[in-house]
């Protein structure tokens, strides 16, 4: 049983939530006990992490290459594998998965409405994630990658708020643009790459397989599209793709709408992880396989992602609702990565991932922190508050460090990434990066202006009595809180899993200038 | 260079304050409620004083190698090793931090002391203390940080407990804005400051070829102060954008300092942040935060001094505001906000130094000024204490009697900032005008003469705006209320220990560092010299000797003296209604002054309102516009769709009326297509049949076949 | 005879019949109509097994072709007029107008 | 004509003996034994398939003197039909549309319907063609007006038999000129007449053009494309739901299955590595191409507006046939194994759907959107099987609709080239606009609240058919090595 467990980590950890769905449905007598149906959604996501804990320990940053495979063939006339295994990049991805749904999951205890259905959903989309950050080959990657939607659409259109029908259709219709897109893109790299072989040594026409179109291929002899190169149009494609996901500048209105309207929970996955997915993608496939349009295109991300940031940190300023407020930052946040990828130097691609991972921390914390105050007062306008510090002393407090951490406060985890960002872009781009950082200032004036309307001042005498921090929200805030301090001093767990695959990354990439 | 000697202990300075810290946040409200206010100042002081005790260990250790070995370093860890990057976590004891240590656990550690006295009434002094302790932390972090990076924490950190702080009573929304001005104001400096340091690090790991791409020489990029002043050989006369780099570098710097340290254009934070505690404005806003500035330019006074350029911009400014803020100072009956200003003014003169070379004298004001100027917040917080909060000199007066302890330290401290001779305030300030004049500038000659005039009316504004507070408060009648009055008495020790201690400290420390003309060991700048020795070489005397030295001395003496005869003259009897008159005979330079010639207003119709005028401006565009365009893609589907039941058939239809008409001669007004009529179907086919072979035509003629 | 003429004589049935299919409102007019069109094609089919267009001599294809063409119009013409007679028993009426209410 | 080819012809055999079985039974008994009719139908169909299966030639043969081949391709669509009208009649066993009284007939009738279209896959010469689909015509006039106290099936009936009338009569008048111009009638000997017309020009040239343009027309109208689409809403709407579901699926099977053969055995030449070219001047590719995206444009944004389901899958089915042409267009085997694939894939999952609104609609009263407005809770499983339909045919993974469109976007995009790029980008656009009415529905299933809460029940043999198409919807979606194996053979037959 461990022998399998240990020889199938990856798999075992995809496809733990699935087997979570069938339980919460085939226990009988769970419609009616909503608690039974909690408690099997916390084991289940809660093996992902313990097991995430066991690849963590098993896991030999050294080696740049990549470990826990399992590779078969999956469906063997378009030369599809199953190919599951984590390297340095994915690796801190499908932990910061595990966590953040484990945490999400807590957080979900809140749901009443139809209780079954709502894990249901989660547990699949949970699968999808860690399934997305697994996947090695590009037809598996894009089926995790596709799974995620239909859970997410549900999720939001059931349990969220006044606009969820919309919010969630403008999520499904926008995340399924970029996704088609990525699939023409792929069946065009899948049929202009090199013959090969299969993991079990049978000839391949073409592969699917990301490794070998990475290692095999250079698809600067391919015929162009359209009447565009073809590295330069595959990567536009994928590239809209996956910025739709980040979000990136201008395809990124559907995330304060699916934020403001999603339960909790979900608003939780959506930024700890579902946004890093787009930067994931982006240096799992764009990054490896089109290294030459990527430098084609480096100035042009760098130019997004500067936008990203400062636009949305100006559009938080504008912001009333607390959710959207933090959506918008989520954009300025996700800019950091763009500009820093784009540079190609080890402390960019460093701090492009770290700040992805960072950003997954803080911004679940701050989701959840949405959540308790919502969870009070059933809304969540900043104005409407007040002086809720004499109220509520152990959530302001909470709020002012994720509210610090957020704006890059050094010594805490966010000032790293940002810190990273900035050094790695510099060399490169160097007036774009001190403009950019106008967005640091921005960043510290919505977030105090905020915490000042919230939680200063006099006390609006509507939230007098309001209920403390329950130990339910303790559970889902504090190991956040001391993961974001401790990675503010000490950022090497995180930094020694995956900088010795992101230089060699970037390595490839200035073999390409 | 040396390889620096390694201890092993020296992160437990600031690890004590942050223990303290830690212990009060978390479980401090427990201790409060379970056995008062006492455990939570105990701990604090206790961290604080521990501190001060390493400190003062490694003082000694530093003082018992030779000068050119007085480096303490102590690594921790490899903080964010990324590629050729190694930052570490690691602190270092060199001269010049070792006496920021030195003042800031001492004078720190006085001001906590005194904290217990002056907050033993307020319902959570757990929270403050808690505050206070993490602001020791930081600004230790500050000052013994071994790079830049690692600097910034501090710098930011103490940005963080100042903004605590500031805002500390938080119910009064006053004073959370104020909090909040502080620390975006700050966030502006550190802007600057985070651009130059990507400046300089990355130009001194390597160089930007005419196309602006950038090649790495450098191995390791260890980032310490040790390996940046090394780089500064490979750092001359390199340009970025048609700019000396260091000059930029520098410049940027500096603006960041402007802000920690409250000088022009961005001081305008420091004023405002007296809303919080009068101990945090001592400790904060007087000894030690605003200095940080002063610091940083200090700690990379290797940079500065190779260029003249930022030099004259950072004197420049520093003389500026010693002047500004010395006028504003005139007008204010705030006794906290005369003292706010006077620390503006005071950190211009330091800066002066700095900015002319003179390390040694701008560090030495920075610690002179700490001791003389955080009696004066201590001994004004004692008097609001006694004054029940009541803060407006005005409504004060003849408080000496009632207060002898605070009227005799606020006295001498009030001497030392004026500058009467064998106070510190009269070295330490007397160095710097000295060396103002004495430095030359190689790039615009007659900048001593400035400076140094600037300077020194400066001092004269402020021996008479200090003088016009000491008349205001000690001297005359009391003007408070009788209720007021009822409640006024001295101290408790606690709180006047530190004013005893502080003010014999603002006493004697200038005989650390005497004059040149007097002939006596200048102790403080053989002291520093390990650190400042490389920098001097780059500046030049003018060479004016000591003649000149010794009048320029008598006369900054006489203009103390005539700053004080003068507020003498006018507040000494009735200081009050001296004050009144004088605003009623010149009501509109009052109202000028008074209201700080505006700033904050042009501020906030300059820069604020168009600030927030833009983000709703993109707000809007966010939701309308960005999001409307996708929406109008959505809405045009589903419109085009909706009529596609007859619009977009009807051109269907009209072709086929179209078609029919010419192949059948025949035409029929057809309505719509999808009608449910048969005969629309048909025609539709029929059409499209015709229209079928009609494209065919067309593709085979155009496209060849269409292969 | 020459293919010419016979091309004419069809294509011109041929459009007649379509002529008449989208003109009549009558759905047994409209029948009428597909059977100009079949026989149209019919001529030609016969036409064609007879000439030697395709470079080969006569054939008996086209023939027996025409004769299922034949058969199946008739088969065609029998359900539709049952469909018709059914409509008209409900609706009294034949004419292609007036049977809408299928539509979105 | 050979003897022995009647024992190549037995699944065709003993559907329509079936059939006569059905009719003959019916007369003799005095008695409505609807069990035993279906009986026969369920074994005649499984037995047509058995054999067809295991007939699978080795290689290709020519059936009836050239009028019909057995070969990969037509022997991979016949279980496919008699897959599909297993279905459809098993959907007729419970279904209120269907009188008791003339189920019989009903069933006689799918029976020869099938027959037909087994024809119609397997016909190799222009006369087996329009006998095949003529034969497959007059049975779903007959059955879309079967309904005669339904006043839109009689309707509904008239219109598609004179819109097929029509259509049949262009196509016939095409296979006429072609006949003059090849002078011959069975795809052999067309064949081998093409090479001489390469060359045409003139009068010659404008007479192909008009032969290959109306026979096309009469492939378009059999597979419901643009401009020969406008029967296909009315017709399903009017016909009994369980034939509507099966005339969505099949016989558009069957035509894409003869267009496939007639282009490439006929009109095309093969090349190297499984492509295929026009064999002469005629733009025909460039027609398809503009009618595939012009199909499924007006498919999808017909759709969107629709409010009964059944209009609403039409207009869907509308558009998926657009996607099939891609397949089609593609001219290379792995077009036409897409196009297989695609053709298993959307019957299990149309059908699948048109088997929801059926049981729906006989729950709740209705087909309209909003009689399935909470549904996830009145009928949580039907919601679950309805959702899992939908989302395959707006193509999403893990649903084998996915797998489908990836087959057609493959096939597209491996030919490469700018206008194969501008129909896969048309393509993979229009799958993005499907999803908005497709989730509509979902929507409706989930997101609206129900109007009553009555807890309605659907009969178990409906439930049982609808898991496991969902569950066939799904496993093919993620293995799918089978079917992929069985549509490579299938394509290997040119």
């Amino acid at each position: 049983m461990i022998e399998f467990v240990m020889n199938h980590l990856l798999s075992v950890m995809t496809f733990t939530p699935l087997v979570g769905i069938v339980l919460i449905y085939a226990i009988p007598g769970t419609g009616a006990k909503p608690n039974v149906v909690r408690g099997i959604a916390t084991v289940v996501t809660g093996i992902p992490l313990v097991l995430g804990f066991v690849l963590w320990r098993g896991f030999d940053p050294a080696i740049t290459g990549l470990q826990f495979e399992e590779h078969t063939v999956w469906i063997r006339t378009f030369n599809i594998e199953y190919f599951m295994a984590v390297d340095g990049i994915s690796i801190s991805m499908v932990l910061l998965t595990v966590l953040i749904s484990f945490i999400a999951c807590l957080a979900s205890f809140g749901v009443e409405k139809s209780v079954r259905g709502f894990f249901a959903m989660f547990l699949l989309l949970e699968t999808g994630m860690i399934g997305v950050f697994c996947a090695l080959d590009f037809f598996l990657f894009y089926v995790f990658w596709e799974l995620m939607l239909l859970p997410m659409y549900f999720l939001i259109g059931i349990w969220g708020g006044p606009r969820k029908e919309y919010a969630a259709i403008k999520f499904f219709l926008y995340t399924l643009f970029g996704s088609v897109l990525m699939l023409l893109a792929m069946i065009a790299l899948y049929y202009n790459s090199r013959p090969t072989t299969l993991v079990d040594g049978t000839p391949a026409a073409h592969t699917f397989n990301f490794i070998k179109l990475m290692a095999e291929n250079d698809f600067s002899g391919a015929g162009p599209i359209l009447g565009i190169a073809f590295p330069k149009i595959i990567f536009a494609a994928l590239f809209i793709g996956f910025s739709i996901k980040i979000p990136m500048f201008p395809f990124h209105t559907w995330l304060p709408d699916a934020h403001v309207e999603a339960p909790t929970p979900i608003s939780v996955i959506l930024a700890g992880i579902l946004l890093k997915m787009g930067v994931y993608g982006i240096l799992r496939v764009n990054f490896t396989i089109l290294p030459e349009a990527t430098v084609w295109a480096a100035p042009a991300i760098a130019v997004f992602g500067v936008i990203n940031m400062v636009y949305g940190a100006f559009v938080c300023m504008a912001q009333k609702d607390l959710k959207k407020l933090i959506a918008y930052s989520s954009i300025s946040h996700m800019g950091f990565c763009l500009l820093a990828m784009a540079a190609f130097t080890d402390q960019g691609i460093s701090g492009c991932v770290l700040q992805m991972w960072n950003h997954g921390i803080i911004s679940p914390m701050l989701f959840l922190i949405a959540g308790v105050i919502y969870d009070r007062a059933h809304h969540r306008e900043i104005e409407r508050f007040g002086g809720l510090a004499q109220s509520m002393p152990e959530y302001s407090a909470l709020t002012g460090l994720a509210f610090m951490a957020s704006l890059g406060l050094p010594g805490l985890a966010g000032f790293i990434s940002e810190a990273l960002c900035f050094l790695g872009a510099f060399p490169v781009f160097r007036a774009l990066t001190i403009f950019s950082a106008i967005a640091v200032i921005i960043t510290a004036a919505y977030y105090l202006w905020t915490m000042q309307r919230m939680f200063l001042g006099k006390l609006n005498e509507k939230y007098a009595e309001m209920k403390p921090v329950t130990w339910r929200e303790r559970f889902t805030l504090y190991p956040l809180a001391v993961i974001i301090v401790i990675l503010g001093f000490y950022p090497m767990p995180v930094l020694d899993l995956i900088n010795p695959t992101l230089f060699w990354l970037v390595g490839t990439i200035r073999a390409a200038m | 260079m040396n390889e620096p000697l390694t201890v092993n202990y020296v992160w437990l300075i600031p690890f004590l304050p942050l223990c303290g810290a830690f212990v009060n946040g978390t479980v401090g409200w427990w201790l409060q409620k379970r056995f008062g206010r006492r455990p939570n100042g105990a701990i604090a002081n206790a961290a604080v004083w521990g501190a001060f005790l390493i400190s003062v260990q490694l003082f000694l250790t530093l003082r018992g190698l030779p000068p050119e070995q007085r480096a303490l370093v102590n690594h921790l860890y490899s903080w964010i090793p990324v590629g050729q990057l190694d930052v570490a976590l690691s602190f270092t004891v060199d001269p010049l931090s070792a006496v920021m240590i030195l003042v800031v656990t001492g004078v720190g550690g006085l001001i906590h002391l005194y904290s217990i006295g002056y907050m033993a009434h307020d319902k959570s002094v757990w929270r403050y203390f808690a505050y206070l302790n993490l602001f020791t932390f930081a600004m230790l972090v500050l000052v013994l940080a071994d790079n830049l990076l690692l600097m910034f924490v501090g710098w930011e950190g103490v940005g963080l407990c100042s903004y605590l702080l500031i805002g500390f009573w938080y119910q009064d929304v006053e004073k959370a804005k104020a909090g909040m001005k502080a620390f975006i104001v700050n966030r502006v400096g550190d802007f600057a400051f985070l651009a130059g340091m990507l400046l300089i690090l990355w130009g001194a790991a390597g160089y930007w070829d005419d196309a602006g791409r950038y090649t790495m020489t450098g191995g390791t990029l260890s980032v310490d102060f040790r390996w940046l002043a090394s780089a500064t050989t490979y750092l001359q006369g390199k340009e970025v954008l048609g700019v000396s780099l260091i000059t930029l570098a520098c410049i940027l710097f500096f603006i960041g300092a402007t802000g920690k340290s409250a000088q022009l254009p961005l001081y305008v934070w420091l004023p405002d942040a007296m809303a919080g505690p009068t101990p945090v404005s001592a400790l904060i806003h007087a000894a030690t935060m605003v200095t940080a500035g002063v610091y940083m330019v200090a700690r990379l006074n290797f940079l500065f001094a190779l260029s003249p350029a930022a030099l004259t911009v950072v004197s420049g400014v520093g003389a500026a505001t010693a002047l500004f803020a010395a006028t504003i100072g005139f007008a204010q009956r705030d006794i906290k906000k005369v003292l706010a200003y006077s620390t503006v003014s005071q950190l211009g003169f330091m800066f002066i130094g700095v900015g002319v070379g003179a390390f040694t004298a701008g560090i030495f004001h920075l610690m002179t000024h700490a001791f003389f100027k955080a009696c004066l917040f201590l001994c004004a917080g004692s008097v609001i204490h006694a004054m029940s909060g009541e803060q407006d000199a005005l409504k004060m007066g003849g408080l000496a009697k009632k207060m002898p302890f605070t009227f005799w330290t606020f006295l001498v401290s009030t001497l030392a900032i004026a500058g009467i001779p064998g106070l510190a305030g009269f070295f330490s300030k007397d160095e710097i005008l000295w060396k103002a004049f004495d430095t030359a500038n190689p790039v615009v000659a007659w900048w001593p003469y400035l400076v140094w005039g600037m300077g020194a009316t400066a001092a004269l504004g402020t021996a008479f705006y200090m003088f016009r507070l000491v008349y205001l408060t000690f001297a005359g009648e009391c003007r408070a209320d009788e209720e007021t009055k009822h409640h006024i008495h001295e101290s408790p020790w606690t709180m006047t220990l530190p004013l005893v201690a502080l003010a014999s400290l603002a006493a004697v420390a200038g005989w650390l560092g005497p004059p040149g003309v007097f002939n006596l060991p200048n102790t403080f700048e053989h002291w520093l010299e390990p650190v400042f020795g490389g920098a001097a070489r780059h500046i030049t005397s003018r060479e004016s000797g000591h003649g000149a030295e010794w009048g320029l001395m008598g006369l900054s003496v006489a203009l103390a003296v005539a700053g004080i005869l003068a507020a003498r003259a006018v507040y000494a009897k009735n200081g009050a209604e001296a004050a009144r008159r004088l605003s009623g005979r010149f009501p509109l330079i009052h109202q000028f002054v008074f209201n700080k010639y505006y700033v904050d207003e042009i501020y906030a119709a300059l820069v604020v309102r168009p600030f927030m005028g833009l983000t709703r401006v993109l707000g809007w565009i966010d939701a309308h516009i960005v999001d409307g365009i996708v929406n109008l893609v959505g809405k045009v589907t589903a419109v085009f769709a909706m009529i596609d039941g007859w619009i977009d058939l009807y051109i269907v239809d009209g072709m086929v009326n179209l078609t029919a008409w010419i192949v059948i001669a025949v035409g029929r007004k057809a309505k719509t297509v999808q009608t449910g009529r048969l005969q629309d179907y048909l025609y539709v086919m029929a059409g499209g049949a015709v229209l079928m072979l009609v494209v065919s035509y067309m593709v085979e003629r155009v496209f060849g076949g269409g292969r | 005879m020459s293919a010419q003429a016979v091309l004419t004589v069809a294509a011109v049935l041929f459009s007649l019949g379509l002529y008449c299919v989208i003109t009549r409102r009558n759905a047994v007019s409209i029948l009428m109509g597909v059977e100009l069109m079949l026989n149209a094609a019919n001529i030609n089919l016969v036409a064609f097994s007879n000439l030697s267009l395709g470079g080969q001599g006569p054939k008996v294809e086209g023939h027996m072709f025409v004769v299922f063409v034949v058969l199946l119009a008739a088969a065609e013409a029998a359900v539709a007029l049952a469909i018709i007679l059914s409509i008209f028993r409900r609706m009294g009426t034949v004419e292609a107008d007036r049977m809408t209410s299928l539509k979105e | 004509m050979v003897p022995s080819d009647f024992g190549k012809l037995m699944p065709e055999l003993v559907l329509v003996v079936a059939a006569a079985l059905i009719i003959v039974a019916d007369v003799a008994s005095a008695r409505r034994r609807t069990g035993l009719y279906s009986s026969i139908a369920v074994a005649g169909l499984l037995l047509s398939a058995w054999l067809s299966v295991r007939l699978g030639p080795d290689r290709p043969q020519l059936l009836l003197g050239n009028m019909a081949a057995l070969d990969a391709f037509s022997v991979f669509f016949m279980p496919v039909f008699a897959g599909a009208s297993l279905l459809a009649v098993l959907f007729s066993l419970k279904s209120s549309e269907l009188t008791k009284e003339r189920h019989a007939e009903y069933l006689a009738l799918v029976m020869v319907f099938t027959a037909g279209m087994m024809f119609v896959a397997a016909a190799s010469s222009l006369v087996m063609l329009y006998l095949s689909m003529e034969m497959i015509g007059i049975c779903a006039y007959a059955l879309t007006a079967f309904n005669p106290g339904h006043p839109r099936s009689s309707e509904a009936g008239l219109k598609y038999a004179i819109f097929g009338a029509v259509a049949s009569g262009i196509m016939l008048f095409g296979i006429s000129i072609f006949y003059g111009l090849t002078g011959a009638l069975d795809y052999p000997e067309i064949r081998r007449a093409i090479p001489s017309l390469a060359t045409a020009n003139g009068p010659q040239a404008a007479l192909l053009v008009v032969a290959v343009v109306f026979i096309t027309g009469g492939f378009a109208y059999k597979i419901a494309a643009v401009p020969f689409h406008a029967w296909c809403p009315d017709a399903y709407e009017g016909a009994p739901t369980p034939f509507a579901a099966l005339m969505s699926v099949a016989p558009k099977a069957a035509g894409f299955a003869a267009l496939t053969r007639f282009l490439y055995t006929v009109l095309s030449n093969a090349h190297s590595g499984g492509n295929f070219e026009p064999a002469f001047d005629v733009p025909w590719p460039a027609i398809l191409g503009i009618v595939a995206v012009l199909t499924m444009t007006l498919g999808n944004l017909s759709a969107i507006t629709q409010s009964n389901l059944k209009r609403m899958l039409a207009y869907s089915s509308i558009a998926h046939a657009g996607y099939m042409l891609m397949g089609v267009v593609a001219l290379s085997r792995e077009g036409a194994s897409a196009l297989c694939a695609y053709v298993v894939i959307y019957l299990i999952m149309n059908m699948g759907a048109f088997l929801a609104v059926l049981a729906v609609s006989e729950a709740a009263g209705g087909e309209e959107i909003s009689h399935w407005r909470g549904m996830g809770e009145r009928l949580p499983l039907v919601g679950v099987a309805m959702t899992v339909f939908l989302f395959s045919l707006t193509g999403l993974p893990p649903f084998a609709g996915f797998v489908g469109k990836f087959y057609l976007f493959a096939a597209v995009v491996s030919r490469g080239g700018f206008w194969y790029w501008v129909l896969a980008v048309a393509g993979i656009l229009n799958s993005v606009v499907s999803l908005y009415y497709y989730a509509r529905i979902v929507r409706a299933i989930y997101l609206e609240e129900p109007a009553s809460n009555e807890p309605l029940t659907i009969h178990s043999s409906q439930r049982v058919l609808l898991y496991a198409l969902a569950a066939a919807t799904i496993l093919l979606g993620i293995y799918w090595t089978p079917l992929s194996e069985l549509v490579a053979r299938a394509a290997s037959f040119v």
